[in-house]
């Protein structure tokens, strides 16, 4: 068991994956920005972007040739370095989450077998929570090097909001951790899929305490205190422009997708199709059953994401706080307390 | 020399590099950031001992944890550059000086200790640094102080508040 | 084991009752039932009674001297807050925190009597100290008390590093970090075979001289016990220091033979240096707490004389000093928290003005001087004998009875002061009963002075 | 990897640690060094523990050898943690009323 | 005080009880109507494809009329530019030359006429105050340019096109391709 | 239990008088509770005496032990005589806060009998200290001027010494078999010859600040000027025996080799002091310095005698022990009238006491006469038994040391001189007759002097057995 262990096969194939899971994530990410504005559409009785290819599926792309021909303005009393540095932060800690998320069973390819998933470590979860806590990183250095009020302002809250809520957010994965007894994301997929409930009926307090972290950790609304356009003008990101902005406004939509497979995988069964039996099929079709499978709980889970946010108005500082502290981590104790009595009175 | 020795020797180099660009730096928040530089190539260290569980949570609470409450004083404070005034130099001399002997003092005496000799550190195998074991070892010989530093949380937890509310 | 159970329950009972509880009477009574009900469970552990009797693994091991210290502690502490109770309500709107805090030290003092792992000792100081960094800083308005919170707390955590870092010495030079791993003796010198656990020794010495504050670690001391709200600054000078000592014993009572003669070398260094410093400074103090802060040194001086070789006399002196000297202590500061003022020229006529406050202060100058009839007498001497037993040459005891004198200079300035000087005494009012538990500490010294067995004698059940 | 090469490694960063806590002013920084003592001490630990629990396995001693040095680890991040929230509290306090960080100023005291 | 309507609705000022508290259940509701909305119909109107029909009175882009003959109604009298709120208005009168009778109605015309579009606000009084029926607000709306310049329009831009001289003028300026 | 009544009767006085508000009543409360034990001393005298002995410390291996043998006695003795005669003469004399100064003075009276009964080395440090602090108070709120400079150096002297004591005697403690303080296992201690001489220099320095030796007596004659007299009676009349008992007691029987190895400078250092405060006696002008100095060179020449260790001059020393008491008392005393009534103590503004108030005249020359150590006072047998073992030890010590004796009669027949002959002068012709207790007190104590000087048998007697004891070991 040591991560160092490894032969060149097995780093290019590993490497392989990870360029295709970027590349797809990518490829989703700007689909899901496409996706939020058409969900923000729907749900306001409005058609959305349709312009640009059939059904402006294009859009994304015109979008995201259009911050790469803008200007690209550094701000003279910025930390320069730093200001370069902030949202590319920002991209890498939201994109590595994808590492340890099992997309699907295994393939089996030119006589190898090649698990979907980058790195099957028996820390997966830690390890998302390592990630996560780095992801915060990107919005203080960037909102601190933009050398503006407003986005330093805004940076504070990100920090603030992020700590308070991961701290309910790993009590309510302890707390699913509990009834799994393992760290590893593809042992908990398997767990789920070998005929189990999904994780989802033992732990709905968790899961309800540990969605709406994500939500906060996302800084998607209600918790998108940090951007408030109408206090803080347009938060940390006020003094970018170009694919800089891209970045950070790229790295929101990962976040969410990434937390999106989180949950799916941890609470909903991850590649799971449920009454559906993988062995009636060859291995490879079920692995990309399951990979559809992942992703359409993935899908579902973003547009929960955004029908949210088109929903419910944002939080005020203090309430957001309150709800982090007061609410949320006690809840998320009970929780954990509960979950730890019945597992007592079970054994 | 092999793989890991070129890692084992490229990461402390990183890692000291760092940790002097920490002392260097005029800006706090450049310190915070090389400190993080540093605690990253700490964790790579703990992999190359295979010590994934503190790898890993070295990372979460130091580089995820406590560097942004540091990050986050600092901002909130708004610490800048100038603010604080040089030392005299010969502070600064002494205080390298005293850090200098310090240093070889102790690797003089380590040299001399003769039963370290020949020992060596397996690098990338053993299990002992894996979450199962350690999990096994924590709640059952160290169930004690366990439990017990729940108690340092609290007085810190109480403190913190005291110090913090108005 | 019962201790620490009880103490962290109570400190979380308190930390509510700052919630529901308004009235800060209510607040200190709640406490000081607190304080005796772990007074009570703590006996019952020493009669065989647990709350919960479980296998420490080897962290936690009882033994009498243990169990005594931490009930003679919790006493301490009980006298403390029976007397300063009204004083700590003044610094707050709601003195459980503090209360709360009291017992979480409570705890981390019950951990360093008992502990016989590296693990738990680093836990116990830790335990111990986060609190007092609160304590110091109590004060939040006073710049001083911040400041002195500021630098208690960077110094506590630099000595923390050093400690730690001795501790991973240890650790490998032996491969554990239990107090009874193997320890070869040796009479001469540091052997090459040894070199890292001296070496680790050597930085646990230096954290742990720290934590007591014994020169050349001293430095932090003034400082912060005169920024300190003085209420504070009497529970850090008194109980938590005397942990800090009987940590201190546990450690090295096991452990320093691997040092060899150095050991006897580098404790000779360190108690001159700390007797010197602590008495010569305190002679120039304008300020009273100060000059208490430098005399709390020059006790720590003292102290460290229990360290010198392993007899039972080393663990009944160390008892009998802390004890002795922090219930002068406490009364001292509870007379100086009176005090309008920290100078020396505050105390002018308090003997015509308040005969009795002037005689029970009386009583602690004595007995911080270590005058016959008080308390402070048989402290001194059981040191002095302990040093004595050690095979320690008869030149220390001088060099300590010198500045035993030498310390007469400064306490015996407050005596001139109340009685021999004219003036009007700047006094905040004192309640009614003030004077009379004032009183009972004085009278518990004096009955220290002349019967100290009756603290020794249950030693030896 | 011989075990003195930890050790001085380890030590090289203690040691920057503490020229750092003697030479800066600035207590964030003086407390970032403290830190970064810490962590030299921590990896040190951990290379112990290797050490004696590759020691155990060439012995055919128990596998779990040198398992509690990497316990202690784990407790000094929790005490660090700890501690770091205390500081950074004091810090603030302390910058609310001063509006400095500088360690020279608290000189005051001894006036 | 007497309501005037019992429009109004009292504000329920008591505290909530604990599972309006929670706020679950609103934000569940609140949920579905935002939900429900997926499945109204969309009121848009695809605009360049689809057009919204004007109503009878709406008011567009100014133009300038010409009698039957092709010839110009506006003899640059100045009451529009009066009558203008936003005084988008301006004019020059010339006197009609011999051999210019083709051309422009009545002996005296607007040798420059602009409306600076950016200024004039559409309210139509220009139309009303003109005694010679020559200005009229089209359908037409929404202009674009590259400058501001561009907004001013002169004669050239605002006279419509003589049927007379070009019979499919008219139809390519309003689009339709004849 | 006789022997504790000695320590019980001024304890249970001076307790008592703490709560006793009014002056008068509590002059009596305190002359009625030393008038008993001066009783019981007389008690003693003539019934065998038991010693008191229980377990105090047992962990310390400490006892509580009061014995006496001829040399406590005799110190007993005076101490019971002094305290009553003080009180009775100072009677009329003003404090404030009386009852807390007499209080005071019996916890001294306390110490005082508790240091001469002590048969346990810690106990008798105990009571050392005891002694030591209410004089401290004493002289600190009721003395003169620059009463508070001078008495703290008077106590950090004493307290140092009294602290190298305990070094000693912690040093001996660790070196007996048993591990006990007793007195006995402290003559039967394993030392070396280099360990028996520190132990004696740690004892003899504790002493020697006491008595005062030269050059250690720099505090005494401040001290005495600018204690209140009461006090300065204590000091002079018994508190200097302490160290002279000390060397009896403790030094001679514990430290024999190191004891004989230091006579000579031991012997040599008396005798300069003797000659120097002889010297400077003559030189004053105030009474009090007078006798002070006086006193120092008294006390150097039986310090000196002791040291020979010759039988004759310590005979003659345990003799002068107590004469020197008497007759220190009786000179205070004489002082402190004229100093009452006339408020001055300078000699120059004296004169013609004799005609204005001739008891008083006849009561100090007779004192003064016993000071020069004239034939038929008390103070002649023991002085000569000194000298002829000075002699014996010494010669030309003897003769410096018996310069001495030339000078105390220039300086106190100066005094007398001064004060009782001459015309009346100012101040001595408001003088009054002293009251009526003062003037029996002195009676009683010249008829002391003589009476002891025509016939000392009753105290070579007493000390017989201290004698014996000391030399037949």
């Amino acid at each position: 068991m040591t991560l160092l262990a490894f032969d060149w096969a097995f780093i290019i194939e590993k490497l392989i994956l990870i360029v295709i899971i970027v590349l797809t994530t990518l490829l989703i990410t700007l689909y899901t920005t496409f996706g939020e504005r058409k969900v923000a559409a729907i749900l306001q009785d409005r058609p959305g972007p349709n312009r640009a290819g059939p059904f402006g599926l294009l859009q994304p792309l015109a979008d995201g040739l259009k911050l790469i021909m803008k200007e690209e303005i550094i701000p003279d009393a910025s930390s320069r370095w730093l200001f370069i540095i902030g949202p590319g932060l920002a991209m890498t800690a939201s994109l590595m989450t994808c590492a340890v998320i099992p997309w699907s069973t295994d393939l089996h390819l030119f006589g190898r077998t090649i698990a979907l998933q980058v790195a099957d470590v028996n820390i997966g979860i830690l390890y998302i929570f390592a990630v996560v806590s780095m992801g915060v990183y990107g919005i203080m250095i960037g909102g601190w090097a933009s050398n503006n009020k407003f986005s330093l302002m805004s940076a504070l809250r990100a920090a603030s909001q992020a700590i308070s809520y991961e701290i309910a957010m790993g009590l309510a994965l302890i707390a699913l951790l509990m009834t799994t007894g393992t760290l590893s994301l593809k042992t908990i997929v398997e767990d789920q899929t070998a005929g189990h409930w999904w994780n989802i009926v033992y732990q709905p307090l968790g899961f309800v305490i540990f969605f709406i972290c994500a939500m906060a950790e996302c800084n998607r609304t209600p918790f998108d205190l940090p951007e408030a356009e109408n206090e803080l003008n347009f938060g940390y990101h006020q003094e970018y422009s170009s694919m800089k902005l891209g970045f950070y406004l790229f790295a929101e939509y990962v976040n969410m997708i990434m937390s999106s497979a989180i949950m799916a995988s941890m609470y909903f069964g991850g590649y799971d199709l449920p009454f559906f039996d993988e062995s009636t099929v060859a291995p490879n079709i079920a692995a990309m059953i399951g990979l559809g499978t992942l992703l359409i709980k993935i899908v579902l889970f973003v547009f929960l994401f955004m029908w949210i946010r088109w929903t419910i108005p944002r939080f005020r500082y203090d309430q957001l706080m309150n709800l982090g502290w007061k609410k949320m981590i006690p809840l998320a104790l009970f929780n954990m307390l509960l979950t730890g009595a019945l597992i007592l009175s079970k054994l | 020399m092999n793989v890991l020795e070129i890692i084992f020797y490229a990461l402390s180099a990183f890692a000291l590099v760092c940790a002097i660009m920490v002392l260097i730096s005029k800006n706090p928040i450049h310190s915070v950031l090389w400190l993080i530089l540093v605690f990253f190539a700490i964790s790579g260290h703990y992999i190359l001992l295979n010590a994934q569980f503190l790898a890993i949570v070295n990372i979460i609470v130091y580089a995820g944890a406590i560097m942004v409450l540091f990050l986050f004083v600092i901002m909130l404070i708004n610490v800048k550059k100038d603010s604080e005034p040089q030392k005299q130099l010969f502070v600064k001399f002494t205080g390298v000086i005293a850090g200098g002997s310090f240093l070889t003092l102790f690797i003089s005496l380590v040299k001399q200790a003769m039963p370290l000799v020949g020992k060596t550190v397996p690098l990338k195998e053993g299990t002992i640094g894996l979450i199962h074991p350690l999990g096994k070892a924590l709640f059952n010989d160290y169930v004690v102080p366990f439990e017990i530093s729940s108690v340092l949380f609290l007085s810190a937890m109480v403190g913190a508040v005291l110090i913090g509310k108005k | 084991m019962n201790a620490i159970i009880v103490s962290t329950l109570l400190g979380v009972i308190m930390m509510f009752c700052s919630w529901g509880i308004k009235s800060q009477q209510v607040q200190k009574n709640i406490a000081l039932i607190g304080l005796f009900i772990l007074i009570i469970a703590n006996l019952a552990q020493s009669n065989g009674w647990y709350v919960v009797d479980f296998d420490t693994k080897g962290m936690l091991k009882y033994n009498f001297f243990g169990l005594y210290a931490n009930t003679l502690l919790f006493v301490l502490t009980f006298i403390y807050v029976w007397i300063n109770g009204e004083e700590i309500a003044k610094i707050t709107s709601s003195s459980a925190d503090f209360y709360s805090l009291f017992f979480f030290i409570l705890c981390g003092i019950s951990i360093l009597t008992s502990f016989d792992n590296l693990l738990m000792l680093f836990l116990g100081i830790e335990i111990l100290s986060i609190p007092l960094y609160i304590l110091t800083g109590a004060d939040k308005k006073n710049m001083f008390s911040n400041e002195a919170a500021l630098k208690y707390f960077l110094m506590g955590s630099f000595s923390t590093g050093i400690l730690l870092l001795g501790i991973t010495f240890i650790y490998g030079a032996t491969g554990s970090f239990h107090l009874t791993a193997p320890v070869v003796s040796i009479s001469t010198g540091i052997a090459q075979e040894q070199i890292l656990l001296s070496t680790g020794l050597i930085l646990l010495f230096a954290a742990m001289n720290f934590k007591v504050s014994a020169a050349p670690f001293h430095f932090w001391t003034p400082d912060v016990y005169d920024g300190a709200p003085t209420v504070f600054t009497s529970f850090m000078a008194t109980i938590a220091k005397a942990a800090g000592f009987i940590a201190f014993i546990n450690v090295f009572n096991s452990q320093h033979k691997a040092l060899g003669y150095s050991w006897t070398l580098l404790l000779t260094f360190v108690i001159l240096s700390t007797l010197l410093v602590g008495n010569i400074i305190a002679v120039f103090q304008r300020s009273v707490k100060r000059m208490l802060a430098y005399s709390s040194i020059a006790q720590a001086g003292f102290m460290l004389f229990a360290l010198y070789g392993k007899s039972d006399i080393n663990y009944e002196s160390t008892l009998l000093y802390a004890v002795v000297y922090s219930i002068a202590t406490i009364g001292i500061f509870a007379v100086l928290v009176k005090m309008k003022e920290n100078s020396f020229e505050a105390f002018n006529g308090l003997g015509k003005a308040h005969p009795l406050l002037a005689f029970t202060t009386t009583v602690f100058l004595f007995s911080l001087a270590g005058i016959p009839l008080t308390g402070g007498f048989f402290a001194k001497y059981y040191m002095l004998s302990a040093l004595l037993k050690a095979g320690a040459g008869l030149w220390l005891v001088l060099v300590a009875v010198v500045f035993a004198a030498i310390s007469i200079y400064y306490y015996f300035k407050i005596i001139q002061a109340m009685y021999f000087t004219t003036g009007e005494p700047a006094i905040n009012p004192l309640p009614s009963q003030y004077k009379y538990q004032l009183l009972t500490l004085a009278i518990l010294l004096l009955v220290l002075g002349v019967f100290p067995n009756l603290l020794l004698n249950y030693l030896y059940f | 990897m011989p075990i003195q090469y930890y050790i001085f490694f380890c030590l090289a960063l203690f040691s920057i640690g503490v020229v750092g806590v003697l030479t800066r002013r600035n207590a964030i920084i003086v407390f970032m060094c403290i830190e970064l003592m810490l962590n030299a001490v921590n990896l040190l630990l951990v290379a112990f523990s290797k050490m004696y629990n590759g020691l155990a396995l060439q012995n055919g001693a128990s596998a779990t050898a040198g398992i509690d040095a990497q316990i202690f680890v784990f407790f000094i991040m929790v005490v660090a943690a700890a501690e770091v929230s205390i500081g950074l509290a004091i810090i603030v306090m302390m910058y609310r009323n001063t509006h400095s960080i500088d360690i020279n100023f608290l000189n005051r005291l001894k006036n | 005080m007497q309501a005037l309507t019992n429009k109004s609705i009292a504000v329920n000022r008591s505290p909530m009880t604990f599972w309006e508290r929670m706020y679950l259940i609103n934000i569940i509701k609140g949920m579905m109507i935002t939900f429900s909305h997926m499945f109204k119909k969309q009121p848009t109107v695809r605009y360049p494809e689809q057009k919204r029909e004007f109503s009878p009175v709406f008011r567009g882009l100014h133009v300038l009329n010409r009698d039957e003959e092709g010839r110009e109604n506006c003899t640059a009298c100045g009451l529009c530019a009066v009558a203008c709120p936003a005084e988008a208005i301006t004019m020059e009168a010339a006197e009609r030359l011999e051999g210019e009778e083709h051309l422009y109605k009545e002996e005296k015309y607007a040798a420059k006429y602009e409306i600076n579009m950016l200024r004039c606000i559409f309210c139509g009084l220009c139309e009303e105050a003109c005694p010679k029926d020559a200005i009229y607000l089209s359908e037409t709306f929404a202009p674009a340019n590259y400058t501001r310049k561009g907004f001013i329009y002169d004669k050239n831009d605002l006279l419509i096109p003589n049927t007379l001289t070009d019979a499919n003028a008219l139809a390519k300026a309003k689009g339709v391709e004849a | 239990m006789m022997l504790v009544s000695f320590l019980f009767i001024p304890i249970l006085a001076a307790l008592l008088l703490l709560f006793i508000k009014n002056n008068k009543t509590a002059q009596w409360v305190a002359i009625l509770f030393s008038g008993l034990s001066l009783l019981v001393a007389l008690l003693m005298l003539i019934t065998p005496t038991a010693d008191f002995n229980i377990a105090w410390l047992p962990n310390l291996n400490t006892r509580f032990i009061l014995h006496a043998d001829g040399l406590s006695k005799i110190l007993i003795l005076l101490t019971a005589i002094s305290f009553p005669a003080i009180l009775l003469t100072t009677a009329n004399n003003e404090y404030k806060n009386r009852n807390v100064f007499l209080s005071l003075l019996l916890f001294a009276q306390a110490g005082l009998m508790g240091v001469f009964l002590a048969g346990d080395a810690l106990l008798f440090y105990f009571f050392w200290e005891l002694a030591l602090i209410p004089i401290y108070f004493l002289c600190s709120i009721w003395g003169g001027e620059k009463r508070i400079a001078i008495t703290f150096k008077f106590f950090i002297y004493t307290f140092l010494g009294s602290l190298f004591m305990l070094a000693g005697i912690l040093f001996l403690n660790a070196h007996t078999s048993d591990h006990s303080f007793l007195i006995n296992s402290f003559i039967h201690a394993n030392l070396s010859g280099g360990e028996q001489v520190t132990a004696f220099a740690l004892f003899f320095i504790a002493f020697a600040i006491k008595m005062p030796i030269f050059p250690l007596h720099t505090w005494q004659p401040d001290a005495y000027e600018q204690s209140p007299t009461a006090v300065t009676m204590v000091m002079s009349a018994v508190m200097v025996k302490m160290g002279l008992y000390g060397i009896l007691r403790w030094l001679m029987p514990l430290f024999p080799a190191a004891f004989m190895a230091h006579t000579h400078v031991v012997v040599l250092l008396s005798v300069i002091g003797i000659l120097y405060a002889s010297f400077i006696a003559i030189r004053q002008d105030d009474i009090k310095r007078l006798i002070a100095y006086s006193s120092i060179a008294h006390i150097g020449l039986m310090n000196a005698a002791l040291f020979t260790h010759t039988q004759i001059a310590i005979q003659g020393a345990l003799i002068q022990l107590f004469s020197h008491g008497i007759n220190v008392l009786g000179l205070w005393m004489v002082a402190d009238i004229i100093e009452q009534q006339t408020g001055t103590r300078s000699m120059q503004q004296m004169g013609g006491l004799a005609k204005k108030q001739p008891t008083l005249a006849i009561l100090l020359v007779g004192f003064a006469l016993a000071n020069i150590a004239l034939p038929l006072t008390n103070s002649f047998v023991g002085e000569f038994l000194m000298f002829t073992g000075l002699f014996q030890f010494n010669p030309w010590m003897a003769a410096c040391a018996g310069v001495s004796v030339i000078l105390a009669a220039i300086y106190t027949l100066n005094l007398v001189q001064k004060v009782a002959y001459g015309a009346i002068s100012e101040k001595i012709n408001t003088m009054q007759s002293p009251n009526k207790g003062a003037q029996v007190v002195l009676i009683i104590l010249l008829i002391i002097v003589f009476a002891t000087g025509v016939y000392p048998q009753p105290l070579f007697s007493l000390t017989a057995d201290t004698l014996q004891e000391l030399f037949v070991k």
